[in-house]
């Protein structure tokens, strides 16, 4: 789960890491306010999307850039007002954009070197890394490709656990000296005891800014938690409501299903991930786009194929509800019956193509056969596949 | 032969007394699995269906009953802890079917489990079977069927898909392991991949990956040199988008080598024919098998 | 640094340790409100004072025992009145007992079975080990004497931790099974928890009661910390001004010094814990008794000294003063300027006797030759302790 | 000969910079002793009285002046920090004055250490010397003289009186070594006690125990079957009250084998001497050389 950046300033700002002050507009008015609150200008104002690339991003309506400097507070609630409301596409949100409810205004101190500092779990060594470059404030990947030699990690023992010499050795290979070292050696300990006690997946900060030559300021962060810790950390789980952009994930996460939403025209049931996934990509092959990702689970019960059901026909996009269940432990004919109530009960206006396979799959089709539904089957996963993608070309 | 388990295995269940480890228990044991006890704190004494007996402890269920592997179904929040007990009773393989444990806490698991013989698959998997021998796990056992393909995989129901359409096809499978979709984990595909290159029993290798980590291309690296038992594989996710996570908790794209694309090159570099449809799993083994033969 | 029973109770009760209620009480009418809030009786007593053996104490008073059943709030406030403001003598407190300030009122649970619970560092396996008896509410000691096969102890490692399973193994070789075996082990995680989290250096629970035979009490608490870990524990370390119950302990802790209170007669000023205990051990072979422990440490300066020198006289059992500096790094010239300062400014109405041994002491001795004072010096450390043990007779 | 250091050690003080650091650095150098480098993080490249290079880094001091000991004088609450970082440059010996370090944090460093080739001396401790080479602590250097006798203490002061009433008997020593007053530490009264058994300079052992834990009881242990060198003991705290502590933090008599009777006890059962009173440890040492003579 990805938080926004005026939420991950506050869960750093707890850890003491060095946040500049501001806050959280959802008026111009409001950030206008902030601007007025805070010491002196220049300001930055900041379009809050889940997406990087917000500084070279666009406005639907043309105005440029997510990310705006200004040097008084009416500037500030003139660029709010711009932004609050509009849809900003980036190179990571794909040209539907997303929509900009909250700007964050905060101060922008003059920067004098900018650096990359992040942690994550490295999945290979099965242990989490800190990762260190003098070169920050640009696209991280791009550096690991022109210059591998300029990222530095220090993988940490989970038994010995993170000490501050071995952040001391970051900061001296990402360029840090002298009066320097400590105070960064205190922001990349800090950064690392925010990443165990709170179960994050990813803690970036880019760029980490060294300000009037003797200081370090988090300019921008991007914080992801692990969804299977949340448990342990309900003020984080809190932020959840905040967080999801996207209507229909809101919904499948109120009933309890694993739904990603996908731009294509073919709403997709399946049981287990790997088969929701294989199933997306087979429609591809077909010439069709999955409208979502969705894992109704090895237990998913009639209630919460009725739920499914109804979160795909709520998406204008979706044409034709392709069901894909391997009947394992989950017997085809109990799913089949299911499928019959929900159906009945949400009545589709898009063609459903079903495919059962597995544990009773021949009662579970013969139980969708003698429905009067307009169910159509198929044994075959090509057959089926293929039978999708027709049917959303019809409507 | 086989990998990991066979007949002889008599197998202890971490959480006997819930919901999904009774249930499993019994498929299981209707399978022939040698399910010879049982653990529950507190719960000691008693017995599951009058057959197997219930343990506080995995120690005393070592002690009475001489089981060597561990089936878990313990919740997420205690099912570390159920993996370091069963680790220190000296019990050599723990399969995890548990979902949702917290990475973190996978983390210092794996680096306890280090140095000790114990060996884990999962968590968060279908768990591993040789077929007409012995299931340790929730996959669906009759799909199954004894023969020379040894299956690894990272996901569930793709996986019995999988098997499925081997098995319609008329190919049996010496083991089937399902490695699980968490991005710390016990056994890789690699290992899974020796163990079956070792395996006399086992002609020819299916491995299902998906996108997320780089753990294909680390197995694909073993072909380079080693194992000229006949391999296909099936990725999933070419279509998914990167930076989400899609269900499994391991399956998200960050960076470019959790691409499929990514996947597909590592393999394709060492010769290993690649399954690009879904719906062709069982052809594309039964070619693999045939171009080995010819 | 150990902590009043109440303390413990407190601090206990906010990891989750389950406290039986009950409240601290400075006079009888709050003794008697505590319990009248208190759902029903029996109700207990208790003495708070630092020393165990409380329920076979008796007050200088006469009257028998530091815990008292009560079945009523006036009985209640009738036993806190006896209690407070009294002087109670146990076989760990010494003659003279300790004075009795405040009592705590608690409910007096029914209880079935008492057990032992203790984590402590084991030193010589350099880790926290946690300690189990079937055998609680008596003298571990005596059971380790006894009946060592009854006590059982689980060695932590630091780098693994604690985890639940250990702590159930040790429940059940507690003989707790059945529906006690959960609920015991997770009383022992919390205790290794506390233990951990708050730098402990004996965390004791005994007995730890089962009740109503299906959950556990925490019926007395033993608890000490480590004082060089008091930093990081503010919370904790405001509970030493509690705990403090020699006024001589009080002053020389706000100066600085390492000071034990004891109850002999020759005032000791040493530099260094070993020498100071060396010192003691000699003037006790010499027929003295040493007032104190008293290491004013390596760098002592001329105002420690001073201090030291007032905090010993302020001690009207001291009869005579025993300098002994062993000049390492500090000089004794130095020393014996300091000690001349400090004997003119305070003016001791008993003697001093100084050795001075190291570094420069020739000169030292020189010093307090030529001073007018009345110090009595010696090379030899036998023939200073005599010279010291001899002084305390003449007075 | 001696043990731990001699001439040719090069040592890193790391905390050179503080008040405690920099004085004891210059009395080593004073003694002779070759400090070849300091560390205090944020001061590298500056130097202490134009002749000892500061570095950032252990790591950094060590690659540019093949320094083997480090001689600590971080505060407590970094003193554990430091004590990683010289491990983790592969240092074989480290020498910590710090006192006041918390006794958990003491648990952490001695469980990293392990499996490490460096070897630990204190905390809490004045450090290790060997008279006319090597002084690497806080110990006032001239009161020692070089000759046959070993000393371990866990105490400070208590060991400079020993030395001196040594030396003025003309009693010289081989190596002095101070392991600390706290309760969890690094070499113990035996590990150092087996060197001395070791080195051919060292002709006869002089232990200085103390109350609390019981290292002497393991110490004495080893006479049953291994030292023959002359040996004499001293115990401080006979008349301490239990329960209370005695300024070291590991002073502290819990339990019957703190007590100094449980400790005479143990070498008296190996045949070991014991002097009684602290004023006659020059007296009791020469006894115990004259009577193996004899």
């Amino acid at each position: 789960m990805n938080v926004f950046e005026y939420q991950a300033r506050d869960l750093l700002g707890q850890y003491g890491l060095p946040i500049p002050v501001g806050g959280v507009a959802t008026s111009p008015e409001e950030a206008r306010h902030i601007a007025e609150r805070l010491a002196k200008g220049p300001f930055v104002v900041k379009a809050q999307i889940l997406a990087g690339g917000r500084g070279k991003g666009r406005f639907l309506s043309g105005f440029s850039g997510g990310v705006r400097l200004c040097s008084h507070p009416a500037e500030v609630e003139e660029i709010a007002r711009v932004m609050l409301g509009g849809v900003l596409v980036t190179m990571q949100t794909g040209p539907e954009g997303r929509s900009v409810n909250k700007v964050l205004v905060a101060e922008a101190p003059q920067i004098s070197r900018e650096l990359y500092l992040a942690i994550l779990i490295d999945r290979g060594r099965r242990c989490p890394v800190v990762i260190g470059s003098a070169q920050g404030g640009v696209d991280i990947e791009e550096v690991a490709r022109k210059d591998p030699e300029a990222i530095h990690r220090i993988w940490v023992d989970p038994q010995v656990g993170f000490w501050p010499y071995q952040a001391r050795e970051l900061a001296m290979r990402m360029g840090l000296h002298g009066p320097l070292l400590n105070p960064a050696a205190d922001v990349i300990v800090r950064l690392y005891r925010f990443f165990c006690e709170c179960d994050a997946s990813l803690s970036e900060v880019n760029p980490l800014a060294v300000i009037e030559n003797e200081k370090f300021a988090v300019i921008d962060a991007k914080i992801g938690f692990d969804e299977n810790a949340l448990f342990r950390h309900p003020e984080i789980a809190a932020c959840r409501n905040e967080v999801v952009e996207d209507a229909r994930e809101a919904e499948a996460l109120k009933a309890g299903l694993n739904y990603v939403g996908l731009s294509g025209e073919i709403g997709c049931m399946v049981n287990g991930a790997g088969l929701a996934m294989a199933t997306m990509d087979i429609l591809h092959r077909y010439g069709g786009e999955p409208a979502n990702f969705l894992d109704v689970g090895g237990g998913a019960d009639q209630n919460q194929v009725t739920k499914a059901f109804a979160i795909l026909m709520a998406d204008p996009k979706v044409r034709a509800i392709f069901v894909h269940i391997f009947g394992g432990i989950m017997q085809c004919d109990v799913i089949a019956r299911g499928i019959v109530e929900a159906v009945s009960h949400t009545k589709p206006k898009v063609p459903v193509v079903v495919r059962l396979q597995g544990t009773n799959f021949e009662e579970g089709k013969a139980i969708l056969h003698q429905s009067d539904l307009l169910i159509r089957t198929a044994d075959d996963l090509a057959e089926a596949a293929q039978k999708a993608v027709a049917a959303a070309r019809e409507t | 032969m086989s990998i990991l388990v066979d007949g002889s295995t008599r197998v202890v269940v971490q959480g006997i007394t819930g919901r999904a480890g009774s249930f499993h228990a019994r498929a299981c044991l209707d399978y022939g699995t040698r399910i010879v006890a049982g653990v529950t704190p507190g719960r000691g004494g008693q017995k599951l269906d009058d057959r197997v007996p219930i343990f506080d402890s995995v120690a005393e269920a070592k002690q009475l009953t001489g089981c060597n592997a561990s089936l878990i179904f313990v919740p997420a929040s205690g099912a570390v802890d159920a993996m370091l007990e069963t680790a220190a009773s000296g019990i050599e393989l723990i399969v995890c079917i548990t979902e949702g444990i917290p990475i973190l806490d996978m983390v210092r698991a794996r680096r306890s489990l280090e140095g000790t013989s114990t060996r884990l698959i999962g968590p968060n998997c279908p768990g591993v079977i040789t077929p007409g021998q012995c299931k340790i796990g929730i996959m669906p056992g009759y799909i199954h069927k004894p023969g020379p393909v040894g299956i690894v995989s990272r996901s569930g129901t793709l996986t019995y898909e999988a098997v499925w359409q081997l098995s319609q096809t008329g190919i049996g499978q010496s083991s089937c392991v399902g490695i699980g979709g968490d991005p710390v984990h016990g056994l890789g595909l690699r290992e899974v991949i020796e163990m079956f290159d070792r395996d006399p029993a086992t002609e020819a290798i299916l491995v299902i990956g998906e996108i997320g980590g780089c753990e294909e291309q680390e197995a694909a690296v073993f072909w380079e040199t080693s194992s000229r038992k006949p391999t296909a594989v099936f990725l999933a996710g070419v279509t998914a988008p990167p930076g989400r996570r899609m269900g499994h908790a391991g399956a998200v794209i960050t960076g470019t080598s959790g691409t499929v694309a990514a996947k597909i090159e590592a393999f394709q570099a060492v010769g290993i024919p690649i399954i690009l449809s879904p719906a062709d799993i069982g052809k594309g083994m039964a070619k693999a098998l045939a171009a080995a033969v010819t």
